[in-house]
This record gives C-alpha cells, structure tokens and sequence, in this order.
C-alpha cells in the first residue's frame, strides 16, 4: 500500500462525494423557485440511497468477477472485503471511490424529469436504475471480463459508464413523463447555477485525476487536461453565446464547463493539453447547438441533460480515439495513426445508448403500470410546485411573518 | 386625503424619497413589483445562452405615499421630476382618494395622521 | 514522517476547517431570515476565536502532558513545538487539526439558543467553555494521561469529546437562556440547508478518516463507514419523515445525514460496514423521534442540538461497544463476544453529560451575573432581528434601491 | 516522484481553483442585487481564459528560464513538458498548481470595477494583464532567473506577485474607468459574503501550504500558521468594528479573514505561530482603517481591493522580513537579528506597485480607446443593472411566474 | 378610472397576462404577496421531518392594472377566465375608483395617460 | 365595502392575523415593503465594519382586506391592538373605498364576495 495514493484517493472520494451537492446546486438554480428544494432532493437522496445500494448489491454486481456482462453477488454487503485488502490503495478504498460514481449517475438523470417527476417514484427507479442499468455498464466497461474492456474500449474516468450512460437514461425519462405543464423561461437562481458549477468543476479533479487509483503522474496528467477541457469549453460557449445574442449568458458559461468536464472524462488518461484543448472546444460549440436542436424536437428533457451529458460523452469518448497519446495512457490514436482504436469507442457508445435507452424506459414503463406509483405527479402538485406538494417545504420564507 | 401610488425604475427610488422628503411628505413605503407597459420590455438570454427573448415584464418600483389634498401637485412634481428619463417605461402615478386615515401609536385619525 | 500521510492529514485539516462555515448554513438555512447573518456568525467567529485560544492555551490544556484530568501550560503558545517535531505526521499537524475540532464543537452549541442570545457574550462564553469545558474532556479521552483514555473508552473522532459535549451544553444553554419570544415555523432557506449537510458530509470524510492520523487502511474504513452511516441515517429519516407526514422533508433527510455522521463519529474506526448501516439506521431513527419528544417537553433547543448530536453522540458511542470488529480498530465490541467493553462507554457518556452540563450551566450563570453582559439580548433586538441588532446588517437587500 | 507529495499538491491545486468560485461569492454578496451575476461572472470567467492563456503562453512567459525580466516562448503550449518530467512532483503539476494563481489574480482586481465595467473589455484586459503584468512579476520572484529571487526577496505564496500586483492594479482600474453612478450601502446579500470567505478560507490552504510543492514540514508550518493569521485578522477586525460601531459586523468578519489570509500569504513558509498572530492583528487594524481612508480619498474602488489586497499584501511582505525565523524558511528576519532581509523586500514591493500600476494604466487606457471597446458600460446598463445589460439574466426570479 | 387588484394563484400569471393584453389593457404590475381565506392553506412540514402541520396563509400573486371605466366588465371577465379553478382559494377581485393618473414621460394626465 | 391597508413591524403580522380572524374579516393578504416616516430608522454597519450609518427606510408589512363598512371600527381596533407599542414606528392605517368585489370562483360580486 502506498500512503501517498492512499491520501489522494480518500480525498478524491471526498471530491467526487461533493459533485452531488455541487449538482444539486446547478440543477435546483434552473428551475423555478417552487421547484428549487425538490430538484435539489432528487441529488441529495441518491448520497443516501445509492450509497446503502452500492455496499449491499450494487458494487458486487458491478465489480464482482461474474461474467462479461455483469458482476455476481460474491461481494454483497462488502463481504469478504478485508480492511487489508487490495494493492496500491486498500480495495475498501476503490469501493468507497466508485460508490461516489454511483450516486451521481442517477442524479445526473433527473434533470430531464424535474418539474413534474413524483418523488417516491423516484426513490424506487434509483433503486431498480443502478441495479439493472448502472452495474452491468459500470462492469462491461470497467471490470478486466467486462466485454467492452475486453476489446479494449477506452473510458477512463466515466465517459460511457457516466454521462452517455445518464445522458440517453434522462432521453428515456423525458419521454415517458411527458412535458410539463407551463415551463418556466428563466433559471430562478443564477448564483446557485454558477455555485454549482465551480463544485463541480472542484470535484471533478477528484473524479478524473482519481480514475488513475494512484498519486502519480497519470493523475497528474488527468487533472490538467481536466482543467483545460473545462476552461476551453466554457469559454468557447460563452463566446458563441456572446456573438449569437449579443450577451455572455453566465448560465450558458456555467454549462459550456459542465459539458467540457464531461467530454474530458473519457479521455482524461489518454490525451495531453492540445487534445484537450480540441475536446473542450468541439464540447463547448456542439453541446450548445445541440441544446437548441433538442428543445426544437419538442423533448422536454427539462435541464439539457442529453444535450449536454449524453452528447458531451458521446464527443468526449470519439475525441478520446483521436486524440490518444501513446505516452500518456499506453494507447495511441488515430492522430498517431492507430485508427483501430475507433472501432471499440463507437462500439462502446453504441451499446451504452442502446442498452441503457431500452432498459430505462422498460423500468419506468413498469412504474408507471404500479399502483400507488406512477411517473408524474399531480396536475395540482406541478401546478403549486413540487416543493411543497413533495416535501411540504417552501425553499425561500422571507413574508412578514420570516 | 390622496394615496399617491407611483411606479417607475428602480434605480430612482433614491431619487424619489429625497424628493418627496424635499416636498415635505411624512411617510411613504415601496416594494419591488414587475411591470408591463408599452416598454418592450427587457432581452433576457434563453436556452443556455444560445437565444435570446424579450421578457415583457420588467423590474418595477411601487412607491405609495398618502397625503393632504393639498399637496397632490407638488407631490405629483416631485416624482415626476425624479423619474423621468423620456424613455418609454418611466412609469405611471395613480391618484386615489383616501377616506381616513390612523395613526396606530396614537390613535390619532383623519388629517392629524398622515 | 511519512509524505502520504501528511497529504492526507493536510487534506483533512482542511476539510474539518470547512465543517463550520457548512454548519453555518445548515444552521443558518433553518432560522428565519431576519437572524440569519447572526446564526451563521456563531459559527464563522468560532474560526477565529477558537483557533486563537486553542493555539495560545486551548492546546497545550488539552494535549499538555499534565494529571489524568487536564494537560498543562507547557505548550502554551505552542512554545517548544518544533517544525520536525513529532512520528508520522509533524506535531504542528496534530495541533492544526485538532484546534479544528475546537472550532466546530462550540459552533454546534449555538443551535440552542439562535435567535435571542447575546453576541458579545457568546464571545466570552466561548472563551471560557474552551478552556473548562472542552480542553479537560478532550484531555481525559484523547491524551493518553487521560482517565478515559486509561480505562479504555473509545472515541474515535469525537463522539464524547465533540457530540455529547456540545449537545449537553446545548441543553443547559436553552434552559439558562429561556425560550425565543416567538419561534417560526418554518426554516428560511431550505437550500443553505442542504448545502450546509453538504459541506458537512464532504467534510466529515476529514474529521473522521482524519482522525487516524494517516493515511492508512484505518483511515480507509472510517471513510467508507462515514460515508454508509450517513447515508443510511438519511434515508431512514426520509422515510420515517415519509411514513410519518406523507412527504419526505429535506430539512429531515440533510438533518438525518448529520444524526448519522454524528453517531458514526466515535465508531469510525472500530467499526465495519455492517455495523455502520446499523449506526446509521439507530441514528436516523431514534433522533428523530428524540425532537419532537424534546420539544414537547418545552425546552427551546431551537435546532435540536441535543436531540441530533447529543443524542447521536450517545448512540453512537454505545454502539461503538456493540458492533468494534477486532480486526478493524484492534477491541473486540459485544457482539465479538467482548462485553466488557460496555463499561467504559456508559462511563464516558455519563461524566461528559455530567461534567458538561454542570460546567456550562455555571460558565453562563456567572454569564448572567456580569454587568454588561446578561445571555439574553433585549426584547426589542429579539424582534427586530439579531442580524439588524447585533451586525448592523441585513441578510438581504433587494428592495428598490437595492 | 513521490507520492505524498503528488497527492498532496493535486489537493492543493483544487483548493486554489475553488477559491474562485469562493471569491465570486465573497464580492456578489457585496454589490447590489442586479449586478451579482456579472461580479460573479469576473471570476468564474477567468477559470476559463486565464486558464487558456496560462497552457497557450503564459506559463511559459511566467518560468521560461527566460532573463532576469520576463521567461520565454520555449514552453509554449507546454511543448517540451513530458508527463515524467519534474522532481518530487511533475512540472505538469506545477503548471497546474500555478495556473490556479493566474486565474485568482485577476479575478481580484474586479472587485475595485464592479457595477461598471464593460464586459467584453474586461476579457480583452484579461489577456492583456495576464501577459504584460502578471508573468514578468512572477517571473521576477518565483524564477530562479527572476531579479527579485535573485535578490532574495522573500515571498512564499504570492504577497507581491498576487496581491500587491492586483491591489496596484486595482487601484488603476478604478481610476480608469471613474466612479459609479449610484452606488449602494449594502451588501445585497450577506451569507454570500461569508461563503466567499469560507470557500477563500479553506482554499487558501491549498495556496499556502501548496506554496511548500511537497508534503513536508515546511507545508505543516504554512498551513498552520495561515489558519492562525486568518483567525487573528478576522478577530481583531470584529473587535475593532465592534468598538467603533457597537456592532459586529459580519461582512468585516470576513474581510478581516481575508486580510490575514493575503498578509500571511508572503510569510507563510518563513513565519512561525508568534509572527502569524502579529501579522494577523496588525493586517485586520490596518487594512480595517484603510478602508475609510481609501473611501475618503474619493476612489472608488468598490470592493476595497486596495485595501485588503494591496496593503494586505504589502503588511505581509514588510512583517515577512521582520518575523522570519531561520528554522522555519531557511532565512532569518529582523527580529532574529537580519536587518538586511527588509532591503528586498521593499524593493520587491515598490517595483511591483510600480510596475504594475503603470502597465495596468497602460493597458486600460489603449483599450478605453479602442472603438468597440472602451472601459465604461453605458448609463442605461447601469442603471438597470449589468445583470441584464452584459448577461440577459436577472439573478433571482421570483415573481408570480417565477 | 378604475383600478382593479386581482388575487390569484401564483401559476395563473402568465395566463392573466395574456388576457389582459387581449382585452387591451395597456399596462399592469404584479408582485407575490401571501394571502389567507376560505382556503385551508397548504400543508407544510415541520419538527425537522416529524410532524405536518396547516400553514393558513398561501402564496398567491396579486395584480393591479387601471383601466378606464367602460372596459371594467371586460377586465373582469378576461381575469376571472383566467384564474377560475373552480376550487376554494381561485382568489378576488377588488375594484376602487381612481381619481387621476399621470404619465411620467410625457406629463399627460387623466384617461390619456392611463 | 371599504379596503384597510395597515403597515405595521414584520414581528406583527402573526399578532394581526389571529385579531382579524378573530375579529370574523374573511380573508386578507400581505407582503414586505420598505417604508419610511418619522421613525430615524435603523442603524447599519458600512464601510465593511467601520462605521456606522442610519438607514432611514426600515423593513414594515402592509396587509390589505377588505371588509364590509360596518367592520372597519372593529377591524380598526382590532389591528390597533395587535401593532402598538407606543414607539415611533408602528405604523399607520388607510382606510379607502372599493366600488366592486368579485370572487373568482363562484363569480359573486359585491358584498357577497368580501
Ligand atoms: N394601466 C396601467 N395600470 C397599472 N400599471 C401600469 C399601467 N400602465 C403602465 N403601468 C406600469 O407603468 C410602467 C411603465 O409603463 P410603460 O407603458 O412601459 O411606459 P410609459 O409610462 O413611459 O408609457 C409599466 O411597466 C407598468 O408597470
Ligand atoms: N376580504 C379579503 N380581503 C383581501 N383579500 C382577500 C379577502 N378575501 C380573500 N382574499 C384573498 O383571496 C385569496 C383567495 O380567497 P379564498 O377565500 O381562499 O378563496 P375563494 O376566493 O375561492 O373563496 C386569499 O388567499 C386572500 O389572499
Ligand atoms: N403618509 C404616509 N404614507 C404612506 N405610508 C406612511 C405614511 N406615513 C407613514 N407611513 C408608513 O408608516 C410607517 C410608520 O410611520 P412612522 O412615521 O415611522 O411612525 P408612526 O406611525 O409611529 O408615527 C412608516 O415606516 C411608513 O412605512
């Protein structure tokens, strides 16, 4: 065991722990104020539900030897897992690491649904989502029998397994709830946009540089080129949204990063500054057409999840197979010539967006056929805001009586 | 006795309760409203940055102050001349009658109260 | 000394240092808005106040070798403490981290009495609480002079020391202050809630793993079990707040995370996992019943101090007897087959509650007497607002003039 | 390479970046309501393109071996960086580490233009800044090559190259671009300020203590001696303004944290406990009175960048040669009988404040005459808000339709 | 002149302010206020999670908009189109007389400035 | 029918609302404003802590019902009662008339509909 990777990966944990409030926050600013407390709740929860998931089933499944296809249940509950256990960092460590993935993943889902999702419900689809969609992803892609690690696949830090994973999920959600009744225009919360977003970018560096498992150089080049693909990114979609309207949308900055650090995530162990450089630009300028391309076909997918999520990892895992440098990650792509490297990435993408867009719309078909569940909440409970009609809170009381 | 009910741009509230004091009124409150008038209204971005909207409905001031009959002109003078800009959307006051007034700490009413 | 594990030890620091602005907000979202700036303020001070006492006497008091009940004046100032000073992690480090403990644990007394104590003497309360409350119960339990620590009690990261502590001051403060002329009903800011539960979870990573003073597979468990208590205590309360109320209140679910993290603190590294999701349910469970049971019983503990930590405190501290695993923290718990273990526990527990709360209760009676101070601010401070009363300030401006 | 210390200045890189989005709140919560989205927006911008600049040219400018002056075009790109390159940590991190200082610096300036300033000008004045004013400067004092380190002036974390270089500057920007129209009285948003100043708190650790570029001894004593400082500055401000005013408040809390943190910041890797509390104390009077002085001086500069920056920094760099103590940073000061350390550092402060004031006038004044630029946004956008003039967003929605 | 103050329920805005601008009204302000009526009010949580109770008073949104007086039936209407729910809480109409109305930008005053 | 607008301290308003249901009003509605009048106002700390300054506009609540002219001495004393305290600052009362109330829901007008 090395200490110095010990350190670097308990507070990458921690770094990754923080995205979901970080998400929250992002999220709970784009709606409107009646609907701050419920969308912020979709995130929170899912630190609590995920978690307990993931140590009873979910990192069995996902981690466990099994088959190519998904994990078994020689880990349930953690059994087995001695606190010695593991090379480089303890394996306790990995489990608490990618356990941080797994709660953001479905908390990046619900920005397609918020508005109108019913709650309980929610709680039930995290559930049945992690374990029939999340896992076998998570163990195709990461687990040395996972079929698409097999073929040699590159995702390093959640490109498929995460945002294309979330991203088609939250296509699937939106069209099985509908549209909402009477959409808002404007966020109700700007800062809480931008807080958000700098948690993020913040714990992303947790996220990527911590897919390297080690305090090493590999980590050192995964948080650089993090930081850049952000920083190009949100740049470039500031000023595409600068010379389109005439004004420097901050939530239109705050979202060109977001997107950057999506399509960084895949390639954050295999490519340098220059092809981050690329990523952070090609994300930032096709996310942001994407955004009304989407809105344009009439799905509600309410906070641009795919737009933003699903297309900035679709970008991030192609660019990843440009844009691979041999000396970095061990592989080379095609810049150096090794166009063999594309084939497992779209094979890659394709299979997320296929089994993922199938099994997600399966289990909320399912839910919406169950008494007492049911996808949507009340006309009454949208219409008055979720806050109140879900959690019987209001975010903001600042009337006479405080 | 008058209710002076003005709305005009925000950024003139300063303006307007010097003026008002100015003109000798004894109290006045305001609030925050939105508004909509012939003032096309303000562009707001949309779609993360990527369109651009004209919201109708704009930031507002609402000042209500009461007074004595008498001073409805200079009243009236004291707001114009803090809020105009000549720009469409400098607001309107709305003049209505009062019919009493009390003052709570004293329970004075009617004219002694204002 | 060892480079990881002052990476980590750094890292952690830190972390628990951004525990009480988190606490802040969590307290702050939950008051009403015209005492916001003053709630946050009770524990934004404390970072300044704390770490000035604790670095000129509050150590050296605490960590001085001294008798069995209270160290000594040889560090005052730090004097003697050297840069290369100390085994693994330098001195200076310890000193660094635990002085942040002396900041949170006087923060999290102030939820008993927002809203109507006096400012100036909080300050001076805080001083003296330091000094008789906090440095003599940290010197029994964590120096190895302390009677606690010789009979063996377990405390891993501040179940007595920090939790009980403060959530027994918390009661004799509400019983000595008197109770707020008129209570609102619901918290102002449900979001700074959630963030501030946020801060506190990504920071109790640091207090906790932390408190293994390395970056080991000691430091590894404790996260991972940190991470499974709150979660677990937060879905329970949800649900319970669910069953209970037909809709799951995030004020519940952020203040079940904190029951969790509060009673996983003494546990941390003596448990496993299965006794951390046991932990957790208690907590999550039995606290929430313990408001509305303490509040019932008419006493003013405005953010149920007592009912979240000292009782979380409490629970996790007589669990940690039950559930120690041998192989993780090095004692055997009851169901190891260890009952002697018990004995300690139950003795730590009462001479906190017992010491505390007849120390405190003097600390402000004494308080009360002193011209120029008194606890309780005017009638007329207490209506306005302490922010406009006591800062000068309001939280927030956004009427005309802006 | 070790491990520890890869760890730990990935820690401490991410520290440094958040500090940012902690510094957009820290000056949003200060202007009026319809101008936080564009303050907020100065900061988190500069994550975006100071970063860009700062892997295109800058870093290269700034540590290219270079003259004594200014570095070179060698590093452009970062070409030649290989990501096994460096000793103890890789230079890869380093430029990481200290591009988080590039975006800080100039996002400190905007607090002296806020409510006023031309957005798209100030993108141009970034770029500009970055590469006429703040790589020479870091060159001189961090560049083995640089006069001023070849002098032997002393400045651990950035006192001159960061603070005084952008409170200079400031100075500038508010004479250049005049005083706002209608300025406001108060903060329009109080816990805003405070978790600015958390957020700053905690980063800041990272930017001192990661100052050391390893996780040694010398990073213990700058992390603990920053808290210590801090802690002393907000105390004694809080204690003066209490005098003053019979009020705390919470705003000078928090600029007196800031204020010790900037003054500690040059001292940190030299200064032990005693310096840091005599640093603290005087940076939280001085700068508190210069404050008003400033005001009374009729400058505008909004947000007091000067003040707290600018003499922060200079405070800190004089008392840096006073306290320094050789055990610590290798150097003896004043007090430990080396009088010839001060020479220096005054140098190091007088050419940085004239270096800088003249460029940054420079700077602004070409592109006040720039058609299309210019450095005034109309009385029209500031009157209603830069908000909804430079953004098109209204920070907080709230009305009937939220 | 007449002034007419509409309360109503929070969502139903942007469907007022259509129909107001169909029925030619030529401007109006609005802002949230809380209000308590027959309504029961809302359910809120309270005791961190524990315990519901009724808060009686709700969030509702209240209008103003002055108009001359013959359009008064037509406002009405065009508000009561657009609020009515049916259920206990849709909200009131309240109609005052006005008896001046100044145009800030260009002085006019009375039923020309409305 | 007869609309009484009262301004009063924000810590008022719960005070005020039990006197008026007591006092059998069938509903009202307030909100924040920032108001002005002989009271010096509250003092505000500037300058980030060094010096202080009187704020002359202070936080009040206005609340507005409507009620039946026969109400209003009743519903007079009722919120006299609930706001004094005898300082400077407690507020003030108006009392103005209302031609027409409609409601919403069930389409009523007049005093039916108070
Ligand atoms: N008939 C009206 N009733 C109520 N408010 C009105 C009315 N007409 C205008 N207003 C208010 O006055 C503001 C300014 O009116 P507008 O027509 O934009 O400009 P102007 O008064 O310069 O013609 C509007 O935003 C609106 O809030
Ligand atoms: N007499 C009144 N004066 C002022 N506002 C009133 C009055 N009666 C009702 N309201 C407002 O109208 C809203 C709706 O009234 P309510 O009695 O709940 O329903 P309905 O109008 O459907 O009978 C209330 O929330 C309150 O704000
Ligand atoms: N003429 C007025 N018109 C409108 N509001 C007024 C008027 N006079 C006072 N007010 C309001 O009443 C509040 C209390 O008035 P003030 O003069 O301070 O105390 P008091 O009513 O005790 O004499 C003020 O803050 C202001 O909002």
């Amino acid at each position: 065991m090395d200490s110095g990777s010990i350190a670097w990966m308990l507070t990458a944990s921690a770094l990754v722990l923080l995205m979901t409030p970080g998400l929250a926050f992002f999220y709970g600013g784009l709606v409107r104020a009646k609907n701050v407390v419920n969308t912020i709740m979709y995130s929170f929860i899912a630190m609590a539900l995920a978690t307990v998931v993931w140590v009873l089933w979910g990192y069995s499944l996902a981690f466990g030897p099994g088959s190519a296809f998904i994990g078994d249940l020689s880990a349930i509950g953690l059994q087995g897992i001695g606190i010695d256990d593991g090379e480089g960092v303890p394996t306790l460590l990995f489990v608490a690491f990618q356990g941080m993935f797994a709660i953001i993943t479905p908390a990046l889902i619900t920005g397609a649904f918020v508005e109108r999702f019913k709650f309980t419900t929610y709680l039930v689809f995290l559930v049945l989502w992690l374990t029939l969609v999340y896992a076998p992803i998570c163990h195709w892609v990461w687990h040395e029998n996972g079929w698409l690690w097999d073929m040699g696949a590159l995702d390093f830090a959640g490109g498929t397994v995460v945002h294309i994973n979330a991203g088609i999920a939250a296509v699937a959600a939106a069209m099985m709830v509908g549209k909402r009744r009477n959409p808002g225009i404007e966020p109700h919360n700007v800062p809480y946009v931008v807080l958000g977003a700098g948690l993020l970018w913040f714990g992303w560096f947790g996220f990527n540089a911590g897919s390297a498992v080690a305090a090493d150089t590999l980590a050192v080049s995964a948080f650089i080129v993090t930081n850049v693909a952000a920083a190009t990114a949100a740049l470039t979609w500031g000023l595409i949204s600068h010379m389109r309207t005439g004004k420097m949308s901050a939530v239109g900055v705050a979202t060109g990063a977001v997107a950057g650090l999506v399509a960084i995530t895949p390639a954050s162990g295999f490519v340098g500054v220059m092809g981050a450089l690329a990523i952070g630009a090609s994300a930032g300028a096709i996310c942001l057409f994407a955004v009304d391309i989407i809105k344009g076909m009439g799905l509600d997918d309410a906070l641009d999840v795919f737009a933003v999520h699903g297309l900035g990892g679709i970008i991030g895992a192609l660019l990843t197979g440009v844009f691979a440098v041999e000396a970095i990650g061990g592989t080379a792509g095609v810049i150096e010539g090794n166009a063999g490297v594309m084939g497992p990435q779209i094979i890659g993408i394709l299979a997320t967006l296929g089994y993922s867009l199938v099994v997600t719309m399966a289990i909320l078909f399912v839910l919406d056929k169950i008494p007492g569940l049911g996808l949507r909440a009340s006309e009454a409970a949208e219409d008055q805001g979720m806050d109140i009609s879900a959690h019987g809170e209001r975010a903001f009381v600042r009337d006479g009586a405080d | 006795m008058l209710k002076i009910e003005a709305i005009f741009r925000p950024e003139r509230v300063n303006a307007v309760s010097t003026a008002l004091l100015d003109a000798g009124v004894t109290g006045f409150h305001y609030q925050n409203v939105t508004g909509q008038g012939q003032q096309r209204g303000v562009e707001v971005v949309t779609g993360r940055g990527g369109q651009a909207t004209t919201r109708s409905a704009v930031p507002k001031t609402l000042l209500v102050t009461v007074i004595a009959d008498d001073k409805k002109d200079e009243v009236v003078e004291a707001i114009v001349s803090a809020t105009r800009s000549g720009e469409i959307g400098d607001g309107k006051i709305f003049i209505t009658e009062v019919r009493d007034v009390v003052r709570v700490r004293t329970g004075e009413s009617g004219a002694d109260a204002i």
